[in-house]
């Protein structure tokens, strides 16, 4: 057969292709810029370095339950324990140490491992007895909360001086400074990128993503992926649990209500779709910033009522998705 | 009958059977495979052959029998397990994932690393020096779902190639594939089984049969009928084995006297389309179609002819040209707009673009005529079961039963379901995308006669298929479609053979002139992604 | 803060004090009058306020306080639900040397010097309150008393307090017997559902103790549904004394209302202008408020606020 | 499962299935169930439309906060609270405003292209926050006896509240199974490029979807509010999108859209309520509701699910004979 078919392809490879696939990012990027820079303009402070890294300082444990998220929804599933599991370890890690008085050396691992393993549980419900994500990790979400409530109705304050050395550590570099969290947060997130764009688990994530039906007759893992992705999910939340911790340094039922919410929003802002297949860990660190500066922006306004917080944080989400979306769109 | 195996079968399956509710697709069948042949497993639609494959590489559990792969027993849970049990299969659908690149979809699972860490340099020299093996020069890393259905069979097959297996499983490869791929894939094939692998190989098309298999297995209704040598076979002995009686309705079709074309263009043109085109898919072209005609596109793969039928029937958005259909010119806005001018398209592609697979066969079949009707007038059930119960007769779709669900159907099953949604709504343009890829011989016969009654009934049809000879046994004129140009159209009469086709695919000019200068419509540039 | 920002950052020059204050969120009535009176006695006493919504999320809130020491603010002010978790963000508030008041709820921090005062409701001695009139009304009876309570939201710091002080009244005496209790969440809507369910498990409810007038409210309503009367068959003990809870109780079918009063703006608005003039506060300003039953509510209802 | 969750509370509280009839009113827990059902059986019935589709409405809970409160504010400022017409109008304006935000939805969704979540989070925050504004996040107290019929009221002894619920699901039904809605959109939700190729007005489809759902929690949220005769924009339908999610897929929907039971819904969204009356009804501790509630939906799915059902009790589900019919017509009947 003549080689006509070759001489088709030649130079019409690759045309637009990599920007194309990144352009989601850089169009979020520059939407955030734009709105960090509208926020210079309008309040005074707010170019102050440390307003960015604030935003960082009280976001990495989002951050780091987003990261366990994107993987989860990569595979085109969903957790909905993620914030239950975060409140549950901030409840185990407090009543250990403090009521129990067990040596943080032995909370820490535990309390991850025991993430790990709440993930892990529900990863094989959803895979064995093929369960819809949703109901599994909503039960997760449930089955957390209520250990909680069971620890304690009260929260507990954490005074163990491992605890509080790490939370008040700070690293400071010229008159700015991040917490410990943050180092842990943007190691996770580092470690999320490399696991995604340079393991085969990571491949296989996105392959099941994108087609489990074929990822399966590919002879590609899809239970053992499927499982780890929960399992790192349930870890990340109990990540982020040990963050929050730090942060507050409390154990609390009522903590990360609602977390999951913002985590899937994190994620999908970040241009990750959520029936799977495609999307980027960078994409989602933007999506947590951009949720935080628009919380950030709120607190400067300083002058909204409960209720125009709410309208303006809708507001400001939708001018940043819809201008997002028209971007991406009119570049296609 | 049966020949006695010299060599030990490195693969024997016995006394196979699988139900499924309501089916029985397996009974009973035995099947075996020797190092370095080829095996062709042959049978109509629906008579078993993917679910053999499937049952043996653990995607399906075996209700009964034994295999035993290389003296050994086995019951895989998998394909995984398959593959590392070195079974490497190419299921029937291209079962790959879209969102990935090609080269990463020939390599998942068995990426080169070092330390762990996939290295993508690597990765992609080695797609690449692979595609060039099998002939095919594309972008290793444009996702897949950017490229055309054969161009993805392609990477299927590169993928499967590429696990160094004892036992190599392909399912309808070839079922999208023109001739070219069809040699390289052969060509590649056959040194495999030089170095002893066992290649079985399912196909509809008898010559591909002939020309590479060695023995072939005939199942009917999930039923072996018998082993042969294939060389001690007739392909009419061959045709009887798989439908269980004699059928001359290939050899019927060939004396069919072709209507001349000068009678046909007295008629009125339903479809005119002066200088249509569209940026990055096709250069602009004209088009007649006229009432009664039926109008064939030839090309390779990859030239474009999709890129038409897409453009006529507003699938895709023209960005340059006119289109008129009874001479009144058309804003062709979306497929809405086509039917309601009456104008139908059956895509190449019925897994993403085609069929609904959690639907059942009814309502796969009534939904065009239903979506023209709109949603407040019901096709009445009775009249949807006469419709249906109709087509489900005369194309044989099997199993006979309406409300299975689409996506249980075999493959070529599939295929006429989807042929019958775009029939019962009795369309006056009918533009058939392919729609003989992995439909049996008889089936394929019935189809063919179904398109010339149909034109003799009026109806005009623009007709694709990578089979050259069917396209030149259809159709009253050709188009001739290289690298997203439309190069030629000529008449088909008794001076046009396939080779002269081809002489102008490869030389690129034909005798009528080019319709555009190159311009902003160059083959050259590709936009990816356009279907929002 | 004007819409252009301006007045952020120290006031100190234009002699104009700064308060950024944090509030929980506006989860009920009850909060959101609390808001109110915070921002209208600050506007009041001239006072530039700086307000944040953190929508119940402490993290939000341990954020709000973070930017009002970037920005500088001269006090801040919050409420915190939860009493544990703030010792971090406050230590860096007294780095800062930004006087810290607590509003309507203290933190169990050991460390005392993080804050300068607290002002707002004990809601231990609400429950205690509420329990006390039931012992005395009940005084002489002996025949059991069977108690339904309509909790507030689970974990939450009143639900938590308001049940152990009424529980630790009544539980000297045996005849008292909480036969039910259950979460209504703070609302009517659940405390009508709730009350609904109580009614058809427990034949004999003689006492509704409601963490919130909302919820007794809502209670209100299942009861007569079941054809009895509230305040005669069952009698009704609540929380809060909104208007639409003083109503009820002047129309006889609430029996009991402690008061907790969302109204310590001009109170706060004092000592934060205290704090920030140097003098001494008292550690612990308890809010002014009383009890009601149906004839003081008859009274107080026509000027009544919220 | 219904039936079990049913009988364990026979076991609690022996009169449970008593139905009687007191002041003219059905009265009894099976009533209730059923009552304090509706808004959620209303709101899943909407959610599962969109689900079909392959979205999803968070929104839900706000519009039900905001039609609420609207109604509310209106009647409240009615000069007789009483007057038919009065609240007919408040009631007639807070359906529209529903359809108006359902548009709004649908809009973003099927116009701009929005992810579903993230689309529908949008009006999930700010609504929430309208809600308030209208209520000047306080709660209005309504006193209108017709306004009280919605969802408090009787009529001919049954709750009018499940007559409303009854009708709107009989309407569901009618549309989408004696109507084409049904098949359209399953298709959409199945296969949306296929769709649009088969010459569905995938769009439409879809964007209807979403004025349902808020048509339906615009309903729910009257009943809601009319129930205890007030508006609480702050707690009203909060977290009802959970639930309502829950109902649907407890009902046999998929999460990835396609196929949908509405019947499957309404049973969902019963036995959700009925775990939730059962657990105020045995007296089951808040603190340990939760874990009940997680013991109970993770039965109830593992149950339902078939390859659960395979993998513990062994019981493959023996496929019936195949039929005989093995002929099959040798001519092509070809269609004039
Ligand atoms: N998952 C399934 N569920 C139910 N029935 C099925 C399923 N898969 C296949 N079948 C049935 O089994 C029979 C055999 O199908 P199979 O796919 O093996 O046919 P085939 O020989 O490969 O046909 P084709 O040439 O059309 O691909 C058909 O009747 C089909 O409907
Ligand atoms: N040989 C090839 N090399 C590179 N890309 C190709 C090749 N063949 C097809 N493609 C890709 O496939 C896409 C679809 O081509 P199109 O559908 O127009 O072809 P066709 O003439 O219908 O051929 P087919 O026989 O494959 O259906 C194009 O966008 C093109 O990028
Ligand atoms: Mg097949
Ligand atoms: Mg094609």
């Amino acid at each position: 057969m003549t080689a006509v078919p070759g001489t088709v392809a030649n130079g019409r490879s690759r045309v637009l292709r990599p920007q194309q696939k990144y352009l989601p990012i850089f169009a979020t990027l520059a939407l955030l810029v734009l709105m960090y820079s509208a926020g210079v303009l309008r309040y005074d402070g707010f170019s102050d370095t440390q307003v960015v890294l604030n935003v960082f300082v009280d976001n990495a444990f989002l951050l780091v339950v987003a990261v366990g998220m994107t993987f989860v929804i990569l595979t085109g599933g969903i957790d909905l324990s993620v914030g239950s599991v975060v409140a549950l370890t901030t409840m185990l890690s407090a009543s250990l140490l403090e009521e129990r008085g067990w040596s943080p050396y032995l909370v820490l691992p535990l309390v991850l491992l025991l993430g790990a393993l709440l993930g892990f549980g529900m990863g094989c419900i959803i895979h064995y007895f093929e369960i819809q994500p949703f109901i599994v990790t909503l039960a997760g979400m449930f089955l957390a909360r209520g250990l909680c409530y069971t620890i304690s109705t009260s929260s507990i304050t954490i005074s163990d001086p491992f605890w509080t050395s790490i939370a008040q550590q700070r690293f400071r570099f010229g008159g700015f400074f991040i917490s410990a969290s943050v180092v842990v947060a943007l190691v996770v997130v580092a470690i999320g990128i490399y696991v995604l764009g340079y393991t085969r688990l990571g491949r296989n994530t996105y392959a099941i993503g994108g087609n489990p039906q074929s990822a399966l007759l590919m002879g590609l893992p899809v239970a053992r992926t499927r499982i780890a992705v929960y399992t790192i999910s349930g870890f990340c939340s109990a990540l982020g649990g040990v963050l929050l911790s730090f942060y507050m340094l409390s154990g609390n039922s009522g903590h990360g209500l609602g977390l999951e919410l913002d985590a899937i929003a994190a994620v999908v802002i970040g241009g990750t779709l959520l029936t799977g297949g495609s999307g980027y860990l960078v994409g989602t660190v933007l999506g947590v910033l951009v949720l935080g500066l628009i919380q950030t922006i709120i607190t400067f306004q300083g002058d909204l009522s409960s209720w125009w917080t709410k309208i303006v944080i809708g507001v400001l989400l939708f001018v940043f998705i819809v201008l997002q979306r028209a971007v991406t769109r009119r570049q296609r | 009958m049966e020949t006695s195996g010299e060599a030990r079968a490195i693969l024997t399956m016995t006394g196979i059977g699988k139900r499924f509710p309501g089916v029985r697709a397996l009974d009973e069948v035995d099947f075996r495979l020797f190092p370095g042949e080829v095996h062709a497993l042959m049978g109509e639609n629906g008579a078993g052959k993917s679910t053999l494959i499937k049952v043996l590489t653990g995607v399906y559990d075996v209700d009964e029998g034994d295999i035993v792969l290389d003296g050994a027993p086995v019951r895989f849970t998998g394909p995984l397990q398959a593959q590392q049990a070195g079974v490497s299969t190419v299921y029937q659908e291209v079962n790959l994932c879209a969102n990935l690149s090609v080269a990463e979809n020939i390599h998942i699972g068995r990426e080169p690393r070092r330390f762990g860490a996939i290295q993508w340099g690597e990765l992609r020299r080695r797609s690449r020096h692979l595609l060039d093996g099998l002939g095919l020069d594309v972008d290793v890393s444009a996702p897949l779902g950017s490229l055309s259905l054969a161009v993805q069979q392609m990477v299927a097959i590169a993928r499967a190639i590429d696990i160094s297996a004892k036992v190599l499983i392909l399912d309808e490869p070839t079922s999208s594939l023109d001739a070219g791929e069809v040699g390289q894939l052969f060509r590649v094939m056959r040194q495999l089984k030089g170095e002893g692998m066992a290649i079985l190989f399912v196909s509809h098309f008898l010559d591909q049969v002939y020309e590479i298999s060695d023995r072939m297995t005939v199942l009917r209704n999930g039923r072996r009928v018998g082993e042969y040598a294939t060389r001690e076979l007739s392909q009419l002995d061959l045709v009887s084995a798989m439908i269980g009686k004699e059928l001359a309705a290939l050899e019927e079709l060939e004396e069919q006297p072709r209507r001349s074309l000068a009678a046909l263009e007295r008629d009125r043109p339903v479809v005119e389309a002066a200088g249509l085109g569209r940026n990055g898919a096709v250069a602009p072209f004209s088009l007649t179609i006229h009432r009664g005609e039926v109008v064939g596109l030839a090309g390779l793969l990859g030239s474009g002819r999709t890129e038409v039928a897409r453009l006529l029937f507003g699938a895709d958005r023209a960005d340059a040209g006119a289109l008129k259909v009874d001479g009144e010119p058309v804003n062709m806005r979306g497929p809405r707009t086509a039917m309601a001018r009456d104008i139908a398209f059956c895509s190449e592609n019925r897994r993403t673009e085609g069929l609904v697979a959690e639907l059942t066969v009814r309502e796969n079949i009534i939904l065009a005529l239903q979506a023209a009707r709109g949603w407040s007038r019901p096709l009445p059930r009775r009249r949807q079961d006469e419709l249906v119960d109709r087509y489900v007769k005369a194309l044989r779709i099997v199993p006979a039963n309406p409300e299975a669900l689409v996506g249980q159907l075999s493959g070529g099953n599939q295929q006429k379901v989807l042929l019958a949604r775009w029939l019962i709504t009795e369309p006056r343009l009918l533009i058939l995308d392919e729609p003989t890829r992995g439909i049996d011989v008889g089936a394929k016969a019935e189809i063919q006669r179904l398109v010339v009654t149909l034109s003799d009934g009026g109806m005009a049809v623009l007709f694709i298929s990578a089979e050259l000879e069917e396209v030149l046994r259809l159709s009253h004129k050709i188009a001739v479609l290289r690298d997203r140009r439309m190069v030629d159209e000529l008449a088909n009469d008794d001076e046009v053979t396939a080779e002269r086709i081809m002489a102008i695919i490869a030389s690129g000019n034909g005798t009528a002139p080019p319709e555009a200068p190159p311009g902003p419509h160059g083959p050259d540039v590709v936009v990816l992604g356009e279907e929002a | 803060g004007g819409d252009g920002g301006a007045g952020s950052g120290s006031g100190n020059d234009d002699g104009t004090i700064t308060l950024g204050f944090a509030q929980v969120g506006a989860e009920s009535g009850w909060r959101t009058a609390n808001t109110k009176s915070v921002q209208d006695s600050a506007k009041e006493a001239g006072i530039d306020l700086k307000f944040s919504d953190a929508q119940q999320k402490q993290e939000n809130q341990i954020k709000a306080i973070r930017t009002y020491i970037t920005q500088k603010v001269d006090v801040i002010a919050f409420s915190p639900v939860v009493e544990s978790g703030w010792d971090t963000v406050l230590r860096e508030a007294k780095d800062a040397k930004i006087p810290v008041i607590l509003t309507d709820r203290a933190i169990d921090s050991p460390d005392k010097t993080l804050y300068k005062t607290f002002i707002g409701s004990d809601f231990v001695l609400e429950g205690k309150k509420a329990g006390e009139w039931l012992v005395t009304e009940y005084q002489g009876k002996t025949e059991p008393v069977n108690i339904v309570e309509l909790q507030g939201t689970t974990g939450s710091a009143p639900a938590n307090d308001r049940k152990s002080g009424f529980a630790d009244v009544i539980k000297a005496d045996p005849k008292f017997k909480v036969v039910a209790s259950q979460t209504g969440e703070f609302t009517r809507a659940k405390g009508k559902e709730v009350m609904e369910a109580f009614l058809k498990a427990n034949k004999d409810i003689d006492v509704l103790y409601a963490h919130n007038d909302d919820m007794g409210l809502g209670a209100i309503e299942a009861i007569e549904g079941a054809g009895l009367k509230p305040g005669v068959d069952i009698k009704i003990i609540t929380v809060d004394a909104v208007k639409d809870g003083m109503q009820a109780l002047a129309d006889g079918k609430i029996n009991f209302i402690v008061e907790c009063s969302p109204l310590l703006g001009p109170q706060l608005m004092d000592l934060v202008k205290k704090v920030v003039a140097g003098e001494t506060v008292p550690e612990r300003v308890v809010t002014e408020e009383t009890t009601f039953n149906q004839e003081q509510a008859k009274a107080a209802l026509p000027n009544r606020q919220y | 499962m219904l039936v079990v969750l049913l009988a364990s509370n026979l076991i609690f509280t022996p009169d449970f299935f008593a139905v009687d009839v007191r002041q003219g009113h059905l009265y009894g827990s099976l009533v209730d169930i059923v009552r304090f059902g509706a808004p959620l059986i209303l709101v899943s019935l909407g959610m599962t439309l969109v689900i079909a589709t392959g979205g999803i409405d968070l929104s839900v809970g706000s519009v039900v906060a905001i039609c609420g409160a609207l109604a509310c504010l209106r009647i409240s400022e009615l000069g007789d609270q009483n007057s038919v017409v009065g609240v007919l109008m408040a009631v007639g304006l807070a359906l529209g405003l529903a359809l108006l935000l359902g548009a709004w939805n649908g809009l973003l969704v099927a116009q701009v292209g929005i992810q579903p979540i993230i689309a529908t989070l949008i009006l999930m925050v700010a609504g929430r926050g309208l809600a308030q504004l209208i209520t000047d996040g306080q709660i209005i107290t309504v006193n209108s006896s017709p306004y009280k019929l919605i969802g408090g009221g009787y009529w001919l002894t049954v709750p009018f509240s499940i007559l409303v619920a009854l009708l709107v699901f009989g309407l569901a039904l009618l549309l989408t199974r004696r109507t084409a809605l049904g098949l359209l959109i399953e298709s959409v939700g199945g296969n949306a490029e296929a769709s649009r190729l088969a010459g569905i007005h995938a769009r439409r489809i879809i964007f209807t979807g979403y004025v349902f759902a808020a048509f339906c929690a615009g309903v729910a949220g009257l009943m809601i509010s009319s129930n205890v005769s007030s508006a609480d924009g702050n707690n009203a339908g909060l977290w009802i999108e959970l639930d309502a999610i829950l109902a649907v897929v407890i009902g046999g929907t998929s999460l990835a859209g396609g196929r949908f039971s509405l019947g499957g819904t309404v049973l969902g969204a019963l036995i959700i309520q009925t775990l939730t009356t059962t657990i105020y009804t045995i007296g089951i501790p808040p603190e340990t509701t939760l874990l009940f509630k997680a013991l109970v939906v993770t039965v109830v799915c593992l149950l339902q699910s078939p390859a659960f059902r395979a993998k513990v009790f062994g019981r493959r589900r023996k496929p019936p004979l195949p039929q005989p019919d093995r002929e099959q017509p040798t001519k092509v009947e070809v269609p004039a």
